[in-house]
């Protein structure tokens, strides 16, 4: 038998490949290039591509239509993480060479990689966005210049939720029981402080369940929901944790009508898998879901015509395509304004970070890029990372999201507050002097 | 072939025991670490050094840890990322908790934390062996991610359970820089690796494999069966502690108790078998097969597709490079079931003989 | 007399030599031993205070001087002290042939009056306790190794370490005794005899001085550079004088050091640990490891195999050439290709051989097969011949460095003078001639002309570079009943040049014609069969197989064909020949212990196998004693097969050579 | 480290007043009394009572299953016996643990070679010793100073048992790998390794062939000569025992039927019927 | 007579890289008793591992050679195959189901036939014929069972393959010597009665030649005698390095030498 020596043959040529291989393959020059740390496998795989779809999707709508913007082109790549924190780290360390002026900005499209991130993105100078995950206290710029928690966090999420709940409460909820089912995770632990605040305000019985990762068995959470018997559950999970939580709601019997999710548990992937158990289920959004947006319509006449798309056509319009959609215009309009400073050229990380903390997208701005309604009018600054805060109810009515409420803020002061105080808590822990860092 | 031993003789048993007997192995070890110490760090790319070189050497520690245990001593365990988050959190709290703590100090007794937890986690390989032993060692897996989860305190009241590590400095110096965390991290890890050969060749390494190999003999010899055994879940347990601690300061900056999940043990463990089970080598040689084989598969499939203009959907690159992986991982374990350091071991013998068979 | 290796005028006896080291290089190793897992090491210091205690010792049990003392064992570094420290007394070492069986010693001990004998072991012990039965005068046995004598009873048996107790008890009584008797030597005494084992009759004990072993050293140092630097594995006899020479006498007088290996069994790994620099072996040690390396290489994977074979044909091509610095006459892409060989196949060759390390390899005492020759040379180990005997204490001729040629053993070295006598013997004058044979004058007178010319009985000529060429022993050339020159030992180096036979004995003079006896390599050509898929039992069976038969057949045909071109042997060319059903074995009295021949004792010994081939028969039956170590014996009885071989017509040659 | 080619003081020598052979047998060195054991209601020993004589050669034999092996385990402490005492060295002793008889110089081998298989023969030798090392962990990490000096010293006494024993060859070989009979011998080392002065061996020649059991006999013999090291043995081959032993206990399914010397034994004719049958 | 096993030229390697035996040849011919004499470590137990292909498991393999059974090549048939075929390997060192009874024991040697209830209940009565001693133990575990027993089950159990041919390695090992007579005994029998083949390792040359018809000596992985049984204990070699025989008789152990004669193996 000789097959070691082959064996050791064959991995010495890998290797060699490999290594010939490694060296950054330049990407085209001239051209604002978008590292995107993506994940289309492992458990969270199907969300991931949904909203990379959707994000990719208008990369490539404003280079076919538009031709780049203001004449420079985008280009990107991609790198699975498998939503590992590990690969993440690997996946961005990997895109910060693939260009000279850097990867523009991540969307590392995970808590636990954005945590990884935080340090390292001011060493680098490369903005993350976080829109809807990752680091609440972030949206204090002064602390965390380089990330931006765009639009509404978990803890605007979570007062957003409260609200709604309150306002079907008929405005109290005092002596009400409201569970918190959560991933149990850094991701699910997010909202607790902020709740915990809001029962003590608003005088509601919270209970907090956890459900150990994957979360594809909740028969003892929902018994013990079952004889707790709350007013309301508010679903804070993702992935396959969401569909079961449904459908073991209906095997216990609790209404679906009383469910409210975040807006990672609230997209086609987890209500179409419950089927029928999904109905009536309630979820914050951060954008509708719909393919009536004029940006939807030119995606598929022009990119999916062209047979660019890069999502699942079936995909198109999903809540998840739709929020990836918008994370890439925000990433492009960041690039667009920084250019009106910079210059219409390639761009820095650093610049681009300027663009990102004087974004100011408002309704009419929304229009004209054709996102209308979808999207609320957005805008920032070196104090405020964050934006508006605002989420906006759908419900599932069996086939597709329907919006049932308003653009809709919970209590944007003790947000505010909490953040204040947490994000001055990591400055002095991790020696930052918080201050503005200008153009 | 390259070995040419004629006209190495050894005069002393100092000479004898050395750790590289063969100046060729000596050289070669010089000229690695020389490479390692001087060449990497003035050469290699952030990337390089952040995403493959920096987690190589802290899984190759952790999976040291582990092969002392499980390889030398004979004890299964599926604990090690527990242990490895104990020696993370503590680190961090030493850290936070006292002023003015120097960060070495801080590695170090985060790892004698871990060593302290080892020992309690490792009172029932005294009266249970191989699987169920292993079967105990998930309490441990399942205990202490719960617990530092469970109490606050640990992660300094974070909202979200997850403890960012402090800034490296040692002596007013900061290790900020990806080339500045690798030396540190290769500095701590060629020591200790250099401790665990000593140790393995030393009287409780002996003790170890004795206990391992036929306990009943152990101790009709006189070595002390519980001591042993604990003091290998103690030292392993530091390994891990200390591997724990640079993952949290020097790799990800960042950890969630949650992160050192049963998956990470196993993973360890493979490290370990793929590796080779009671190998020093063998445990670089397995992290480096884990950690390291999937980027380069991934870089590969990546860049030879774009190469091929091959449009392939996404996301299948990944599952390709999966498929491909655990292929890999099957292939070598047909070919070698002891591991790659055993094909290293036979290769190195082959060479020696060269140009004869046998 | 020149003054190599820096060693001072007085230093005229070994003793003194030693002296001279320990104060000149006391620190430096002088011997080592492997044992007990490393090489035990020696300085020079050390030694001289070992010998100094010995010597006290053997005095204190009343050693004199003109005394004789014999050692036994394989190669000690207390054996090599024993010698020294019987020098130092004025004292005759007389070594002897390990392996020898007690009757054999019996005679060397009677016939050199041996009081004392220094042994390695048990085993040396018990053959010294079984001739004392017969041979009261050996009054004490010191042994090296205790393992097993602890309970002897006899008084005469004593422990080196025992020794050494009385001798330093003896130097602290006696202060100025060692170096007064050292002081007493004189370079004219003699210093060591060494028995010859001889082909025929009993051994003869040859009388060494100081003086003609030291000048014969200092030739030899002087002419190939050896320094105090070079590093020498003793493993050879150490009663031949190949090894006095060169592990005792040229390590005294250059100061180099000489390693003892573990064991004979172990040679071959000590020999590569050590990676001596200077080697010295007669011509079956070189065969018996190029049989080695070529049974291995034909285990090896085919791919192994066509990379040996292909850098081994380059390095027949040019190896020799570049060996000897003739660069210019080997082209770039060859030099290249030798220069991949040496990386790929001939270091790693070298280097398994322990031959990595090698600035001088000698060979000599017999013929060295031309293709053995070749390859070692071709692979970069410069093996070199020489020419002696023991008598001249192996001083007579050397290749130099660069003027190699396989055919002759190159020219006088310096001191030396060969004249060709009449009859064609090589007559020699020598700086290392011997002093006498003990107590056989006739034999002196036999050997050395009244002129002082050694006669070596070998037949040869000086070529046109002034080489000496050697054709035989001369007193072996026969003549066959038609009138052909019959050289036997050249029949039988022809033959054994074939790496698948072992031993051939010829015979033919006053027959009408030649037959021969062959011996098979056990290892060579149970290769061979082993890869043809015969299977066989050990030797009987492997021997009289048809297929070996063949296979010694066609050896045979090749030799009568190499004959046929030589006009004055052609008519000796081999007519029929048999494998003989037992290996020839020196217990058995067949061979010397050096491994020669005996050829009228085999004669004798199957007379009926003799006749046999002569008398035409196909095979047949014989039944003979053997006897064992221990005395007892056992009978062997065998059905052999005669063949008859091809003969070719005698060309004329076109020219002799 | 200087060359000091003989650090230990060598055997006596022959010749010079050896004691031909004449071993001295001294006082009672261990006592057995009354030993009985049980395993769950099955007798493995019932009520044996001997003495071992220090540096005499005492062998045990009996047939299969007779409780030959449960004899040593009981000495050295792998079995606890039900009932009986056993007196070592002055010392009395209900049970004990293998580690205390260890410390107190019993050191055996085993029936079916218990030796550490994933390491080599120097480090199972070396691991004899690991009771005459003394230094700690950090020490030993760094391998520094006592440590050190530690390892290379007792380095030197394995390699003069591995000479004693005749295994140069194998001394860096994984013990895995040798062949039995080897392994038998690698075991009697790391026994020897601990300087016992009681050495138990369970059927140290048993599949050996007769050159093997004469080098096995040979180093039995020298071990109690040389070292003075008291051995009990339990061996099959009657011609061992008969050469060998200076006195022989025989069990017969956990009973003892005879005791005396080799020639008594031979003669006896309970022992006759029970085990050596007719043919011896 | 034809030979029912022969092996040709074999080489065995292990790991690689240690050559375990060189160029070893034997034939067992049908209905004969077989020895195969040697020191440990000399290789008859590869040998055997060899034939039975249980060599793979040590991480050894025949490099070259071949074996042959009836005329047909095996060396590259499973282990279950060759039961199927008729040969069947007891190991050394016994290697029985510790828990399981002697009489499980047994019946597991039955499995690689598919053979009626009746008939292996007939093979069963026929090994306790031979072995009384393991009818009367039959439901005791084999772990508290006695060497010879153990021995008896492990031959017992490859009776019940019905093979022509045994392998039997070191059967006398570790057991008292009356029960090697005893087992020696059964085995004779088993090939008088049964006509079944055996080739056997051993070290006792003493028994083993007395009940074999023919010997091959190993040494270092090669053979280096062959010959009747008769003929080998009267050879001066196999009289004193197998059977401890001297001129005057059995030597002492007592006397043994530290260094050996050095071996002739003269035919």
């Amino acid at each position: 038998m000789k097959s070691w020596k082959q064996t050791v043959v064959t991995a010495v040529l890998a290797i060699a490949g490999v290594a010939a291989a490694m060296p950054a393959a330049a990407q085209q020059a001239g051209t604002q290039f978008i590292g995107i740390t993506s994940y289309r496998v492992g458990p969270y795989g199907a969300n991931g591509a949904a909203f990379f779809g959707g994000f990719i999707d208008y990369l490539s709508l404003v280079n076919e239509r538009d031709g780049g913007v203001n004449g420079v082109k985008l280009s990107w790549e991609e790198c699975e993480t498998e939503y590992n924190n590990a690969k993440g780290v690997e996946c961005y360390e990997r895109l910060k060479t693939k260009s000279a002026t850097g990867p523009t900005a991540i969307h590392p499209m995970s808590t636990g990689i954005t945590y990884a991130l935080i340090d390292k993105a001011p060493a680098d100078k490369i903005p993350l966005i976080t829109l809807g995950y990752g680091r609440t206290d972030a949206t204090d710029g002064r602390v965390f210049p380089w990330v931006f928690p765009v639009q509404s966090n978990y803890w605007d999420a979570a007062t957003g939720i409260i609200k709604f709940i309150g306002d079907k409460e008929g405005g109290d909820l005092k002596g009400k029981k409201i569970v918190l089912l959560y991933h149990d995770s850094a991701y699910g632990k997010e909202p607790h402080s902020v709740l915990e605040a809001e029962a003590k305000k608003l005088g509601f019985e919270l209970r907090m369940i956890p459900v150990p990762h994957p979360g594809n068995e909740q028969q003892s959470q929902w018994l013990q929901i079952r004889q707790y018997q709350p007013n309301w559950v508010i679903l804070w999970g993702w992935g396959v944790m969401n569909a079961t939580a449904l459908q073991t709601a209906q095997k216990v019997g609790f209404p679906r009508e009383k469910m409210v999710g975040n807006w990672w548990a609230g997209s086609e992937i987890d209500t179409e898998v419950a089927g029928a158990a999904a109905n009536g289920y309630y979820a914050a959004s951060l954008n509708l879901a719909g393919k009536g947006y004029p940006v939807v319509k030119d995606i598929e006449d022009i990119v999916y015509k062209k047979g660019k798309g890069n999502g699942n056509p079936k995909q198109i319009g999903t809540v998840l395509w739709n929020r990836g959609v918008g994370a890439a215009m925000l990433t492009v309009e960041a690039v667009r304004k920084a250019q009106e400073k910079y210059g219409k050229k390639v761009l820095t990380g650093e610049q681009i970070r300027w663009g990102m903390e004087n974004l100011d997208i408002n309704a009419g701005r929304l229009k004209a890029l054709g996102f209308n309604t979808m999207l609320p009018p957005i805008k920032l600054s070196c104090t405020d990372h964050g934006g508006s805060g605002l989420v906006r109810f759908q419900q599932w009515t069996g086939s597709e999201w329907k919006a049932v409420s308003d653009w809709i803020s919970g209590d944007k002061q003790m947000v505010r507050t909490m953040i204040e105080e947490s994000a001055a808590k990591y400055a002095a822990e991790k020696g930052i002097k918080p201050g503005c860092l200008g153009g | 072939m390259l070995y040419r031993e004629s006209g190495q003789f050894k005069t002393t048993y100092a000479a004898d025991q050395q750790l590289f007997p063969i100046r060729q192995d000596r050289y070669a070890v010089l000229l690695l670490l020389a490479v390692a110490f001087v060449g990497i760090p003035l050469f290699a790319s952030s990337y390089w050094l952040t995403a493959l070189l920096i987690p190589f050497l802290v899984f190759a520690l952790a999976t040291l840890g582990l092969n002392i245990l499980t390889g030398y001593a004979g004890q299964l365990s599926l604990g090690t990322a527990a242990f490895m988050a104990v020696g993370a959190v503590a680190a961090y709290n030493f850290q936070l908790r006292i002023p003015g703590m120097p960060i070495l100090v801080s590695f170090i007794l985060g790892g004698l934390t871990s060593a302290l937890i080892g020992i309690a986690f490792g009172l029932p390989s005294l009266r249970i062996k191989g699987f169920y032993l292993a079967v105990a060692t998930l309490a441990a897996q399942f205990f202490i991610p719960w617990l530092l989860v469970k109490v606050s305190w640990f992660s300094n009241n974070s909202a979200s359970g997850v403890i960012t590590a402090q800034p490296i400095e040692i002596l007013g110096f900061a290790f900020d820089t990806p080339a500045r965390k690798y030396l540190l991290v290769l500095t701590i890890v060629a020591v200790m690796a250099l401790a665990a050969k000593n140790m393995v060749r030393s009287s409780i390494g002996r003790a170890w494999m004795a206990v391992r190999d036929m306990d009943v003999a152990a101790e009709v010899i006189g070595i002390r069966i519980m001591h042993t055994k604990l003091i290998a879940f103690a030292v392993s347990s530091f390994y891990c502690g200390v591997a724990g601690a640079l993952y949290a300061f020097a790799y990800l900056g960042s950890v969630e108790p949650d992160g050192f999940n049963l998956d990470l043990s196993f993973r360890i463990l493979f490290m370990v078998i793929i590796g080779g089970v009671g190998s020093i080598l063998g445990s670089f040689l397995g992290a480096a097969f884990i950690t390291l084989l999937p980027i380069f598969l991934d870089v590969l499939l990546t860049e030879g597709a774009a190469a091929l203009n091959l449009n392939l959907p996404s996301g299948m690159t990944s599952m390709a490079q999966l498929v491909v992986f655990g292929a890999l991982i099957i292939f070598f374990l047909i070919v070698e079931p002891h591991g790659l350091a055993r094909l290293w071991q036979i290769l190195k013998e082959k060479l020696r003989l060269w140009p004869f068979p046998h | 007399m020149s003054q190599p290796g820096g060693t001072d005028a007085v230093a005229d006896t070994f003793p003194r030599l030693l002296q001279h080291h320990a104060a000149v290089r006391g620190d430096r190793t002088a011997i080592r031993e492997k044992d007990l897992g490393i090489w035990l090491s020696w300085t020079w210091r050390e030694v001289a205070d070992e010998v100094r205690a010995a010597a006290c010792g053997l005095a204190a049990l009343g050693f004199k001087r003109g005394m004789t003392l014999a050692v036994v064992g394989d190669n000690r570094p207390r054996l090599y002290w024993s010698m020294a420290a019987t020098q130092a007394l004025g004292g005759i070492p007389v070594p002897l042939y390990q392996d020898a069986i007690a009757q054999e010693m019996l005679f060397v001990l009677e016939n050199a009056e041996v009081e004392f004998a220094v042994v390695e072991d048990q085993e040396q012990v018990d053959k010294l306790l079984e001739i004392r039965a017969k041979y009261p005068r050996l009054k004490h046995i010191i042994y090296d190794d205790a393992r097993g004598l602890r309970n002897y009873p006899n008084p005469e048996l004593l422990s080196f370490d025992r020794l050494q107790e009385l001798g330093r008890e003896h130097d602290r009584a006696h202060p100025g005794f060692y170096q007064g008797e050292i002081d007493r030597g004189q370079h004219d005494d003699t210093a060591v005899m060494l028995y010859t084992s001889g082909t025929t009759g009993n051994p003869k004990g040859v009388c060494h001085t100081h003086s003609s072993l030291i000048a014969a050293a200092r030739g030899d140092i002087a002419f190939d550079g050896f320094t105090a630097q070079d590093e020498v594995l003793s493993y050879l006899p150490m009663a031949w004088v190949g090894d006095h020479l060169f592990s005792y006498a040229q390590a005294l007088v250059a100061g180099f050091c000489v390693n003892c290996p573990e064991s004979s069994e172990t040679v071959p790994i000590d020999l590569r640990e050590i990676g001596p620099t200077y080697y010295f072996a007669p011509p079956r040690v070189f065969e018996n490891l190029l049989t080695t390396v070529m049974i291995r290489m034909e285990d090896a994977a085919r791919f192994k195999q066509r990379l040996f074979h292909y850098f081994m044909a380059v390095a027949k091509r040019c190896g020799a050439k570049i060996m000897d610095g003739r660069t210019a006459e080997v082209s770039l892409g060859d030099r290249l290709q030798y220069f991949i060989g040496d990386l790929l196949v001939y270091g790693p060759l070298r280097n398994v051989l322990g031959m990595s390390r090698i600035r001088v390899a000698y060979t000599g005492g017999a013929a060295i097969g031309p293709d053995l020759f070749d390859f070692y040379r071709s692979i970069g180990v410069n093996l070199k011949q020489l020419y002696g005997q023991t008598e001249t204490g192996v001083y007579v001729c050397k290749q130099p460095n660069g003027k190699v040629k396989l055919d002759t053993v190159g020219p006088p070295l310096p001191g030396v003078e060969i004249r060709i006598a009449d009859n064609g013997e090589v007559q020699v004058k020598s700086p290392g001639m011997l002093k006498e044979y003990y107590k056989r004058p006739d034999a002196t007178a036999e050997s050395i002309t009244p002129d002082g010319w050694f006669m070596t009985g070998d037949a040869g000529f000086f070529d046109r570079d002034g080489d000496l060429k050697i054709i035989d022993r001369a007193k072996d050339v026969g003549k066959l009943k038609d009138g052909t020159l019959f050289a036997p030992q050249y029949i039988e180096n022809k033959l054994k040049f074939f790496p698948h036979i072992k031993e051939a004995v010829a015979f033919g003079h006053d027959r009408e014609m030649c037959t021969a006896f062959i011996n098979v390599d056990l290892g060579s050509v149970g290769n061979w069969a082993e890869r043809r898929g015969i299977a066989y039992s050990g030797y009987t069976d492997l021997a009289q197989r048809d297929a070996v038969y063949d296979l010694v057949q066609e050896c045979v045909e090749k030799v009568n064909r190499d004959l046929a071109t030589d006009a004055q042997l052609g008519n000796s060319q081999i007519r029929r020949f048999l494998v003989l059903h037992k290996e020839l074995d020196a217990d058995d009295g067949e061979l010397t212990r050096t491994r020669k021949v005996r050829r009228g004792f085999i004669a004798e010994r199957y007379a009926q196998l003799v006749n046999a081939l002569f008398a035409g028969d196909t095979h047949c039956e014989i039944e003979g004693q053997i006897k064992f170590e221990d005395g007892r014996t056992g009978t062997i009885r065998a059905d052999v097969k005669i063949r008859d071989a091809k003969t070719f017509p005698v060309v004329e040659a076109r020219k002799a050579a | 480290m200087s060359a000091s080619p003989h650090p230990n003081p060598p055997p006596p020598a022959a010749g010079e007043g050896a004691h031909n052979g004449a071993r001295r047998i001294g006082d009672v060195l261990l006592s057995v009394e009354n030993i009985s054991l049980a395993f769950g209601g099955v007798k493995a020993l019932t009520d044996i009572s001997f003495d071992v004589r220090e540096h005499e050669i005492r062998a045990i034999i009996g047939p299969n299953g007779a409780g030959k092996s449960s004899m040593l385990n009981c000495i050295n402490g792998v079995y606890t016996p039900q009932q009986g005492r056993i007196r070592f060295d002055g010392q009395t002793f209900t049970s004990m643990a293998p580690h205390k008889a260890a410390t107190m110089g019993i050191a055996r081998t085993f029936q079916n070679i218990a030796l550490f298989k994933g390491m080599s023969v120097l480090d199972n030798l070396m691991t004899g010793r690991n009771l005459k090392m003394r230094s700690n962990l950090l020490a030993q990490a760094f391998y520094v100073g006592p440590n050190r000096r530690e390892e290379l010293e007792q380095r030197e006494k394995v390699e003069h048992i591995i000479d004693f024993l005749q295994i140069e060859s194998v001394r860096k070989t994984p013990v895995g790998r040798l062949p039995y009979g080897v392994q038998k011998r690698v075991e009697l080392g790391r026994a020897l390794a601990a300087e016992p002065r009681l050495l138990l061996l369970d059927e140290p020649m048993a599949g050996m062939n007769i050159e093997e059991k004469q080098d096995m006999c040979r180093f039995v013999l020298d071990v109690n000569d040389e070292f003075g090291t008291t051995i009990v043995l339990i061996e099959h081959d009657m011609g061992v025992v008969m050469d060998i032993s200076d006195r022989v206990v025989v069990l017969d399914y956990g009973k003892k039927i005879g005791d005396g010397t080799p020639d008594d034994v031979r003669n006896n004719k309970a022992v006759i019927d029970a085990y050596l049958g007719v043919s011896h | 007579m034809p030979a029912l096993l022969a092996i040709n030229n074999i080489e065995v390697i292990y790991d690689h890289v240690i050559l375990v035996l060189k160029g070893v040849s034997l034939e067992v011919p049908e209905g004969r008793i077989v020895a195969l004499l040697g020191a440990n470590g000399a290789g008859k137990t590869t040998t055997l591992k060899a034939i039975s292909n249980l060599l793979q498991s040590e991480r050894g393999e025949v490099t070259k050679g071949g074996i042959e059974y009836r005329g047909d090549r095996i060396d590259r048939l499973n282990p279950s195959e060759l039961v199927k075929r008729g040969v069947v390997q007891v190991m050394e060192g016994r290697h029985c189901f510790q828990h399981l009874t002697i009489e499980e024991n047994l019946l597991t040697g039955a499995f690689t036939r598919s053979a009626s209830r009746a008939e292996i209940k007939q093979d069963l009565e026929r090994v306790y014929t031979y072995f009384p001693r393991l009818k009367v133990r039959r439901t005791s575990q084999s772990g508290y069972t006695s060497g010879g027993e153990q021995q008896m089950t492990a031959i017992g159990r490859a009776l019940m393959a019905r093979p022509n041919m045994i392998l039997l390695d070191e059967p006398s090992m570790g057991l008292a010597p009356q029960v090697v007579e005893e087992i020696f005994e059964i085995v004779k029998d088993l090939n008088a009665k049964e006509r079944v083949s055996f080739l056997l390792a051993e070290q006792n040359t003493m028994v083993a030649l007395r009940y074999a018809d023919y010997g091959y000596i190993l040494e270092n992985g090669r053979v280096v005698m062959d010959g009747d049984a008769e003929e080998l204990r009267s050879n001066e070699d196999v009289k004193e390095f197998y059977l401890g025989l001297s001129t005057a008789g059995r030597k002492s152990f007592r006397d043994a030498k530290h260094y050996r004669r050095r071996k002739r193996w003269l035919a």
